[in-house]
């Protein structure tokens, strides 16, 4: 299974940099849902008993993070009728290479922390990078739709670290994170909706009216 | 307290407008001119006494009483000099501060009486008064604590009084510079010439004099004989320090005063011919003078 | 000290019935009255019982309050600090009361909450002054403060009486906030926040409690008005109704002088530099004090200044005082802390009557430009008669109060200049910065009494001036009358002071035994001398009374060198009287002479306040305008900004080490 | 008794919600509905301060000293808040405060949850709760301003909770040895097991915990939302955000530094503690001068008084028990000002100080209660935040950092020099003459003033006297964060 869940970590790694590559808003958040999926499968292969609960978790990440939320986020991308993501900041190209870099500092983080028990060794490095990649799609990203979707890598880092401690944390926290994400990204959801109705676009950029 | 110092004090009364009379006299025999007789105050105020009075309508109580503070203070303040070079009538630990506020409480009586007036004249003689005094004041006490340095004494009668003689030959340099500041400040607070010119008849130029412009009759009396008195008393200061005579006997001590005075009087005369009045912003430079003069001579003594 | 808490529960409830009559005046006014000089009158009891020698036990409050219990004591220190609370304060409160009055026609103005406040003052003010506990203090201190200013800003709708009460609201906060980093520190090295504590603590203090003594300076100097300090006083106190800036003047600037002297009783021997600082500014203070006085044109700016002219005064007192602990003199050392108690009183006595009555001078005219009174002497002889008095006492001239207390200044500097040796003899020369100050007051005070009240009226207002009421009289002659017994029997005040001044410099009482007994016969001296003074003038006036009835003095006109229309307007004014003087201090008067086209101004301007207080406050400004862009708008920047945050801290994670060991 | 404490206010904002229509019927029967529920959830917190409840779920929920601190000071406030709620929403109610009351109760629920949760991850579900329950009320008004707000609020806590959320994962990952007894995450067996914990994922644990707590507190890099969040949501969500949650979030915080204090971590703990502290005293100080509005100005002002709690329990010694009791004393003051402030911002209509003015004349209960807000919330003595703040000082002082009480002295003298300068204005200046929205008198109504009265009353009663049980509990937290009792 080692080799397996290794193989599934590295397409993670991969769905992080399409996210950070691509200008469709679409493709941006079909990488999500393929992360979310990724996910639930792991969570499977990873957990050394196929206990009711790790089935459980697994249908419940791959039934809100692959389904529920990438359509909700298309719904309100077809409301805003915006199809174009706005050159970031940092511009395409400077993303990727931050992206490197990030994968980079991961690896240095998480050789220098020893992970306790038999976990493939992608596992910390993979959701570090998540995470890191998360935060700089949240800075750099103009739209509002991207940045929830950055939240969500975000969301999915963590949430991939969490799975090293699938046996130790029983079923509240697994809960507790999905509850996390659907709730939160709902309520982004909805003031994304209010931003296009109100700013008439979803470029972010636009609220800058509350300053000194 | 002998017998000896309210002799001393009855002479310094009488002999007080015998002083600008030898000062005036002087000056005039050395530019060559006659001049008024010695005695020419005692006639002056013996006249005033018996004229009229005349009280400008503006005026109030204030104006009234101001003669008789400038000349119970000029008297209170004499009582406590050691003229007879032993003891004063009255002493006390720092009574030298008694003997400055006096003379201060006088011009402040004298000043609001000629601001009790209205008049623009006495208003500037005000003005000048009091601007000249706030540098007097200082050299006086820098004066008065240079003797303390010298003889450690607290009060006139211990300052001016034995130790003095003792502290002459350890402290001279000191005491004669002190010497030299009272007697700038003695030209300045009688109103002599580098400062103030008692002859002059041009309102605009006069300090002391167009204060009491307004006073007339017995008041004006007081006020000369005031003014004459303030004149003894920073002599008997001066002859004081200068002339140590707690040795002496008796009417020696009060003898010696009298000449002393009469030499104070005769170098005021000899002053006031030699030079003309100093400008109007010139005088506070010359007062700054004997300040500067008595902190050199403390400065002298804290290193000894 | 249960006379004492009574005392202070009826000057409350007389607060309190003044609000709470709001309806009817008359009855609020005489329950006030009556209530705050009954309670003023409970406070005093134990206080003149601790001046008389008799200990009052001290009561201990065991709060659950971090800082330990509050403890509240009278000593002789605290004793003559209540006489000057409760006796000006009920002054000026009686005297408020009348001077309130007509300002309720006005309708719109809280007079019912200004007589509370002031209530709540006079409490706050005797709770600072008999606390021995660091809490208590700061809370009876802070309110003092906090209530005073709005006691200031009791005419609010002028926008200069805001900034003024601003200024001094800053001001006072500030010294609060140096006073606790003060006791904080202090607090350190004692067991529990108590003075006594502190005082046993005070030993281990790091180089001599220089940090202490620098914070008490700059806490204590700010409320006192120590001159680079002071900025804010002129204003406050010009601003204020004329019964709080007699309250504040006379009373609430000296809680920095029971400060100061709280402290060094505490901390023992002080070192010997902080004893010259405080001398040298205490000249700096008195000095500079009344030259900026001689340059106002204002009235009561013109009286502010001279507080702080009264603090330099004090300060001199009490910096040999310190030195003369440092340098072990006792007897320098008490009559330094003597001289600074008994001019702190005089001070409140003279300088509040002078309030008091520059209030009935507003009252009657309107203005308080010195240039538009003149000839009020004769329309207001009893106002004049009662300002007179206290000029000559703040002047410090023989038969009243200020020569006392100068007096016993002036010894303390000469006996440092006949100690037997050291560095202590070089102040002696503070005798000549004492004398400058002196005269520099004679000559302010007769420009204001020359101008404000002789000659002729300089306007239409100064015309039809009147007499005020009796109430305002009261106040006014009680306190001419206090400066007077002082003035005639000093060795009433002075033996308590002497001793305080010895309980301060840490000696036993009778410590300086020879010296004490020189000053109490030199008492006798001076009270003579005065008496005599009294009888000579009485025997001259009825002299010259007899002789005026005899030839009875034709009226004429003022000799006006053959000019024949003389005007008011030609009269010497504020400014030309004072300009010879001002001239010789040049560019440190601080006035702005103003020539356009024939016409001529001078301007006097708080050269502190404009050259340093405000340029610093504008430099904290533009400071902060460059930190302004932090706060732009967009979303991404505040998400750098955390991005940061977490770098940092995961860099300051990686180098404090250990991070691979297990 | 515990799950009461959280299921009462949640099932009211169920309750709360049930009940459409936007009639004046339904209006005042919700708001009593509110007023019942806050009444019932103190008698609740009462009980529990006369016998203290057992744990209960098996460790996770349980209440200790510094829990029982929290609960009270939220309870308190809230009930507080829902006194002037009753006059608020006379006033001004869009769509019938459906949405407002049980969102109220919701955040009730989730901030009662997070001061009774002793295990750390329930406390971050707590806090996340908190944070979406207080998303509507800040979008409260549905205008464009509230809009920005609410999407900034959103963003940067989410960020932050998710970066807490890492935090307790990295503990979960440091307990990982403690042995098989010790439950996970659980603080009695973090803190028993402490020194078995592993020191790199323990300090890498403290880094994201104090990064995400540290957002939602508001420490000076991570302060930018609160400006904009407590400018725009109602001065009554003000007072909850200033008072409430940011007493949640120092929870968080604390039990984070209590457990690395135990592993006898304080050296690495502290500095950073005392960094953001002082950062957060000054960017407050900097941005409190030249300040136009008041809403912001108070928000800057929360930001402040945020740095003082963490300065405190940097500092150690007397500090921690001196952050616990401003904890108290910063949500009575919050309380205060906000809802004086929110006062007149029903009555004029703006929050600009340029056109307020004349509060003194105009109305006079809410000038009085801004001018003791004032005094209160500088630390002037009469009042509580001084005896905090004061013990705080002699914490530096003690530490022997004089440098820290320098600064921390210098920086509280600006930002009082800021906060007077404007409430000073707009107190006394004469009003504007053309005062626009003409003054509504409504504002200066019963229940509006006497929610603000109660909090002064109850600050000027901290600054005299801390009753002895209280001052009990106090020395024990206090102890419990690796302090002492002065």
């Amino acid at each position: 299974m080692q080799r397996a869940a290794d193989s599934l970590l590295l397409l993670v790694i991969l769905t992080n940099f399409l996210v950070l590559g691509t200008t469709r808003l679409s493709t941006c958040i079909r990488a999500v849902a393929w992360q979310g999926a990724l996910l639930g499968l792991l969570s499977l292969a990873l957990s050394s008993t196929w206990s009711v609960h790790a089935v459980g978790l697994a249908a419940g990440t791959v039934i809100v993070k692959a389904i529920a939320l990438p359509r909700f986020l298309a719904w309100a991308i077809r409301e805003a009728s915006v199809r174009r993501e706005v050159e970031p900041r940092v511009g395409f190209v400077a993303s990727l290479l931050l992206g490197v870099l990030a994968v980079f500092v991961a690896a240095a983080i998480a050789e220098r922390l020893p992970v306790r028990g038999a976990h493939p060794v992608l596992l910390l490095p993979a959701s570090l990078a998540s995470v890191i990649i998360g935060l700089q799609v949240l800075c750099t990203r103009a739209k509002a739709v991207t940045q929830v979707v950055g939240y969500l890598v975000l969301e999915n880092g963590i949430f991939l670290f969490g799975l090293t401690l699938i046996d130790q944390v029983p079923f509240l926290l697994e809960v507790g994170v999905l509850l996390d994400i659907f709730v939160g990204v709902f309520i982004m959801g909805i003031v994304v909706f209010h931003i296009n109705r109100e700013f008439d676009s979803l470029d972010s950029a636009r609220l800058t009216a509350l300053k000194e | 307290m002998t017998w000896t110092s309210p002799v001393a004090f009855a002479t310094l009364l009488v002999v007080a407008p015998l002083l600008p009379g030898v000062a005036t006299k002087t000056r005039a025999l050395l530019t060559g001119r006659r001049g008024p007789p010695v005695l020419q105050l005692y006639w002056d105020v013996g006249k005033l006494l018996r004229k009229g009075l005349v009280y400008s309508t503006t005026t109030t109580w204030l104006f009234r009483l101001a003669p008789v503070v400038v000349v119970a203070t000029a008297l209170l303040a004499a009582s406590v000099i050691p003229l007879d070079g032993r003891g004063a009538l009255v002493s006390f630990t720092g009574d030298l501060v008694a003997f400055a506020y006096l003379l201060a409480l006088g011009r402040f009586m004298l000043v609001l009486g000629g601001l009790d007036t209205g008049s623009s004249f006495e208003g500037m003689g005000a003005s000048r008064e009091v601007t000249f005094s706030s540098f007097t004041e200082p050299a006086l006490f820098l004066c008065f604590a240079g003797l303390t340095l010298a003889t450690r004494g607290l009060s006139l009668t211990g300052m001016l009084g034995s130790p003095l003689a003792a502290a002459w030959p350890a402290a001279a340099p000191s005491l004669a510079m002190i010497g030299v500041s009272l007697f700038l400040v003695l030209l300045a607070e009688a109103s002599r010439v580098p400062v103030d010119d008692p002859a002059t008849h041009l309102e605009l130029t006069m300090i002391h004099e167009v204060i009491v412009l307004d006073h007339s009759g017995p008041d004006f009396a007081l006020i000369l004989y005031a003014s004459a008195l303030k004149l003894a008393l920073f002599g008997a200061l001066l002859v004081g320090v200068l002339v140590p005579r707690a040795r002496l006997p008796g009417p020696a001590a009060i003898a010696v005063l009298a000449l002393g005075l009469l030499v104070v009087a005769v170098l005021v005369g000899i002053v006031e011919s030699s030079m003309a009045r100093l400008r109007l912003s010139r005088v506070p430079q010359f007062l700054i003078a004997a300040s500067v003069l008595a902190s050199l001579a403390v400065i002298l003594l804290l290193m000894t | 000290m249960t006379f004492f808490f009574v005392g202070i529960a009826l000057i409350l409830a007389g607060g309190l019935a003044a609000a709470l009559f709001r309806r009817q005046p008359a009855l609020a006014d005489r329950a006030f009255g009556v209530l705050v000089a009954g309670g003023c009158a409970l406070g005093l009891v134990p206080a003149v019982g601790a001046l008389a020698g008799r200990d009052v036990a001290g009561i201990l409050f065991a709060m659950p309050m971090p800082g330990g219990p509050w403890a509240f004591g009278i000593d002789g220190l605290s004793a003559f600090f209540l006489l000057i609370v409760f006796g000006v304060g009920l002054a000026s409160a009686i005297y408020g009361l009348a001077y309130l009055a007509v300002e309720r026609e006005g309708g719109h103005r809280p007079v019912a909450t200004s007589h509370l406040l002031m209530a709540v003052v006079l409490a706050a003010l005797a709770l600072v002054v008999t606390s021995r506990a660091v809490v208590p203090f700061l809370m009876a201190w802070e309110s003092m403060a906090v209530l005073a200013y709005f006691l200031v800003v009791f005419e609010s709708e002028k926008a200069g009486v805001r900034r003024a009460g601003l200024v001094y609201l800053i001001a006072t906060h500030t010294g609060t906030l140096a006073l606790f980093a003060m006791f904080a520190f202090w607090g350190r090295f004692a067991e529990t926040l108590s003075f006594d504590a502190l005082a046993a603590g005070a030993a281990s203090l790091p180089a001599g409690g220089a940090l202490v003594l620098w914070l008490a300076l700059v806490g204590f100097g700010l409320k006192a008005g120590l001159v680079p300090l002071h900025f804010w006083l002129p204003e406050a106190h010009a601003s204020a109704p004329s019964h709080v800036s007699a309250i504040m003047s006379g009373v609430v600037i000296k809680m920095g002088i029971y400060g100061l002297l709280r402290v060094v009783s505490l901390l023992g021997a002080p070192p010997a530099w902080w004893g010259w600082l405080v001398l040298i500014g205490g000249v700096l203070s008195g000095v500079l004090g009344v030259v900026w006085a001689l340059a106002q044109h204002d009235l009561k700016r013109l009286l502010a200044y001279h507080s702080v002219e009264n603090i330099g005064i004090i300060l001199l007192g009490l910096g040999v005082g310190a030195l003369g602990v440092s340098y072990h003199l006792p007897v320098v050392a008490a009559l330094g802390f003597a001289g600074a108690i008994l001019h702190t009183l005089n001070h409140a006595l003279f300088k509040s009557l002078l309030f008091l009555g520059a209030g009935a001078v507003y009252r009657a005219t309107g203005t308080r430009a010195i240039d538009r009174l003149g000839g009020l002497a004769r329309r207001m002889p009893l106002t004049w008669v009662a300002f007179l008095v206290g000029s000559v006492a703040i002047v410090g001239l023989p038969p009243l109060n200020g020569f006392v207390s100068e007096w016993v200044v002036y010894q303390a500097l000469l006996r440092s200049g006949a100690a037997a040796g050291g560095a202590l003899r070089l102040a002696v020369l503070g005798v000549a910065g004492l004398a400058l100050i002196g005269a520099l007051a004679l000559a302010c005070f007769a420009k204001v009494d020359g101008i404000v009240f002789l000659g002729h009226p300089r306007s239409a207002e100064a015309g039809q001036a009147r007499e005020v009421g009796k109430v305002m009289l009261g106040p006014m002659f009680a306190l001419a009358l206090a400066c007077g017994v002082i003035g005639l029997v000093p060795v009433l005040v002075v033996q308590p002071a002497v001793t305080a001044g010895a309980l301060v410099a840490g000696l036993a009482p009778d410590a300086i035994g020879a010296a004490g007994a020189e000053v109490l016969e030199a008492m006798a001296w001076i009270a003579f001398l005065s008496l005599a003074l009294v009888a000579l003038l009485a025997l001259g006036w009825r002299a010259a009374a007899a002789l005026r009835r005899r030839r009875s003095p034709v009226p004429g006109e003022t000799w006006g060198c053959g000019y024949a229309e003389p005007t008011p307007r030609m009269q010497y004014t504020a400014s030309s009287f004072a300009t010879p003087l001002l001239a010789s201090f040049g560019p440190v008067a601080g006035v702005r002479e103003l020539r356009h086209g024939d016409a001529f101004e001078t301007h006097p301007t708080e050269l502190i306040l404009d050259n340093v207080a405000l340029p610093l406050w504008s430099l904290i400004q533009g400071f902060a305008a460059r930190l302004r862009p932090i706060q732009q708008g967009r979303l991404w920047i505040y998400l750098v900004y955390l991005m940061a945050a977490l770098l940092l801290l995961l860099l300051y994670l990686a180098t404090s080490g250990g991070t691979i060991s297990p | 008794m515990l799950f009461a404490l959280v299921m009462l206010p949640a099932v009211g904002a169920l309750g709360a919600y049930a009940l459409r229509g936007g009639t004046r019927g339904a209006v005042a029967y919700r708001t009593a509905w509110l007023v019942g529920v806050a009444a019932l959830h103190v008698l609740l917190v009462a009980d529990a301060w006369l016998d203290p409840p057992e744990p209960v779920l098996h460790g996770w929920l349980a209440l200790d000293a510094l829990g029982l601190v929290v609960l009270t000071t939220v309870s308190g406030l809230f009930a507080v808040v829902t006194v002037s709620a009753l006059g608020y929403l006379r006033h001004e109610n869009p769509r019938g405060g459906r949405a407002f009351t049980s969102c109220l109760l919701a955040f009730l629920a989730s901030a009662s949850l997070v001061s009774i949760s002793h295990h750390l991850a329930l406390l971050w579900v707590g806090m996340e709760a908190t944070t979406l329950a207080l998303a509507p009320l800040i979008f409260h008004r549905h205008n464009r301003r509230s809009l920005e707000a609410v999407w900034k609020y959103l963003v940067l806590s989410s960020v932050g909770i998710a970066l807490a959320l890492f935090g307790t994962f990295f503990l979960a990952t440091a307990q990982a040895d403690a042995g098989a007894a010790a439950r996970p995450l659980v603080l009695e067996d973090l803190v028993a097991g402490a020194s078995r914990l592993h020191p790199a994922w323990l300090k890498a644990a403290f880094v994201f915990l104090l990064a995400g707590y540290g957002t939602k507190l508001g420490l000076a890099p991570m302060h930018t939302w609160k400006p904009d969040t407590y400018g725009e949501a109602p001065a009554l969500v003000g007072a909850l955000m200033a008072g409430g949650l940011t007493s949640c979030a120092f929870l968080g915080l604390a039990r984070a530094t209590e457990v690395a204090m135990a592993a006898g971590q304080g050296p690495f703990v502290q500095p950073p503690l005392i960094a953001f502290g002082l950062s957060s005293l000054a960017v407050a100080a900097a941005f409190i001068i030249g300040q136009t509005d008041v809403k912001r100005l108070l928000a800057y002002s929360s930001v402040e008084h945020a740095g003082l709690l963490v300065l405190g329990l940097g500092l150690g010694g007397v500090g921690a028990y001196g952050s616990v009791l401003h904890l108290i004393n910063n949500a009575l003051v919050k309380g205060l000002l906000f809802l004086a402030v929110g006062n007149v911002v029903l009555a004029t209509g703006t929050a600009t100080a340029a056109s307020l003015g004349g509060l003194l004349r105009g109305l006079p209960a809410s000038g009085v209660l801004l001018l003791v807000g004032l005094f209160a919330v500088t630390g002037s003595p009469p009042f509580g935040p001084f005896v905090s703040e004061f013990t705080i000082l002699r914490a530096a002082m003690g530490g022997g950092h004089l440098w820290i009480a320098a600064v921390m002295v210098t920086l509280l003298a600006v930002s009082f020099i800021g906060l007077a300068v404007m409430i000073l204005d707009i107190v006394y200046r004469p009003a504007p003459a053309n005062r626009d929205p003409p003054l509504r008198s409504g504002p200066e109504s019963g229940w509006l003033v006497a929610g603000p009265v109660a909090l002064g009353l109850g600050v000027l009663a901290l600054g005299l006297v801390i009753p002895r049980p209280l001052q009990a509990l106090l020395s024990l937290a206090a102890s419990a964060l690796g302090g002492a009792a002065p």
